[in-house]
């Protein structure tokens, strides 16, 4: 975009963000190094993580699926909507499909910012926002059986 | 004489098992049909579907279908998906 | 602590959180790690990065310096009141002291809780935290001359 | 006769700059002495910190002295600490 003195001015979008939907371990460090800029004072991140209980019983594997195109939308949907909510400069969100091990990352955002606020809320906005919408499922293994899982806050988002 | 369509429908997860695998199913449906349509079309074919039917979105081409929104109609080559409560993140 | 039917319970406490100011390159992975845990769902993480401008001016380097033992006393007292408020599982809290480059990492923060809301509440009371109270300064040398910064944070909280 | 006793005074960033780089003091002061006047005697000795001082908070034994509070006593062996508004994170 041009500022008001002609100067064509850079400035970051979310056609620069990283979005990535991978059935292999997330990288974090490249995810972090992407976000990096020597312009932004903070970064801040988010990860979801498998766990190895749901209400008492042990899980054994959990399997992510993704309806893929569409959840490639939804995300640079949301990295939109939180570039036009708080002052970002980079951002990335990658989300791993496939069989995830316990304790191994699903989900990773990363979001920088020139003031810590932003960075901060922008995160918190964007795992809400992908557990609302993104069509990405979880199904955990148990020892005597399976489910898939339905995140509450797509749940109440449908509700008609 | 309504003109033939052709689209293409996406079941995930849970609606997929449901269908007893089947993933992806080409409907040919007359021009002029809606997304709710196209849906029961579906769940005739697949009736072990209609235990999720009610917790089942859709989605049009990548956009999900608005249920209080008028009826949308669906094009020659258009996508569908029937998309279970998701669940990543 | 002795649960009520005489079992010990282990309770992740303070005492094993992760504290360290050193005057060398923050390791991001290893306090990752430090935090995962298989029975939470959450990791939030911030990190400070020195930035290449302030109010227009270039900075061409940041020096950090830290009164040790209290700044440790004090960030233990963070993660203390941090796990007050919110249910938390580890939590590891990394300052960088001596030359920091341009866009590196001079604080690093990382939680990890069940829930996500514990962690990404938790992460921003620890950074907003260490600004008010941890004794450690931030010298920024420019081409002209140098400052002392001074967090607004502390300012406030200090105004008699 | 008041016994004499001795606290570690130590100064930081700014502080120690404009103390000429002096980082550490050992202060022989009276016994009955509070931090104030322990603060007192540093900015006589170091003149140069006075134009600083409004802005210095202490710490004694790693805990910032309150300066509403009452005062406090400081006893043989105290670390004093002179604290320039602080800049981390």
């Amino acid at each position: 975009m041009a500022s008001a003195n002609g100067k064509v001015v850079e400035e970051e979008g979310v056609e620069d963000d990283v979005v990535e939907i991978k059935e292999k371990p997330l990288d974090i460090m490249r995810y972090m190094d992407a976000v990096r800029d020597s312009s932004a004072g903070a970064i801040a991140t988010f990860s979801g993580t498998t766990r190895d209980t749901f209400e008492g019983q042990e899980v054994l594997e959990l399997r992510y699926e993704a309806y893929e195109t569409m959840a490639y939308r939804e995300l640079r949907k949301i990295c939109q909507a939180a570039r036009e909510r708080w002052e970002l400069k980079r951002m990335a969100v990658a989300h791993r499909t496939g069989i995830v091990p316990i304790g191994q990352e699903s989900v990773f955002i990363a979001v920088s910012s020139i003031h810590r606020q932003d960075a901060l809320k922008a995160c918190q906005f964007v795992i809400d926002e992908i557990k609302a919408s993104v069509p990405i499922w979880k199904k955990e293994i148990y020892n005597n059986g399976e489910s898939w899982k339905q995140n509450s806050e797509f749940l109440t988002r449908n509700t008609t | 004489e309504k003109m033939q369509i052709r689209v293409r429908a996406q079941l995930f997860a849970h609606a997929r098992e449901l269908a007893g695998g089947v993933s992806e199913v080409s409907l040919e449906v007359d021009d002029g049909w809606t997304t709710a349509q196209c849906f029961e079309d579906i769940l005739t074919r697949f009736p072990a579907l209609k235990s999720l039917a009610s917790c089942l979105t859709l989605a049009l081409n990548d956009s999900y279908v608005d249920k209080n929104a008028p009826p949308i109609l669906v094009r020659d080559g258009d996508e569908l998906a029937l998309i279970p409560p998701i669940s990543g993140g």
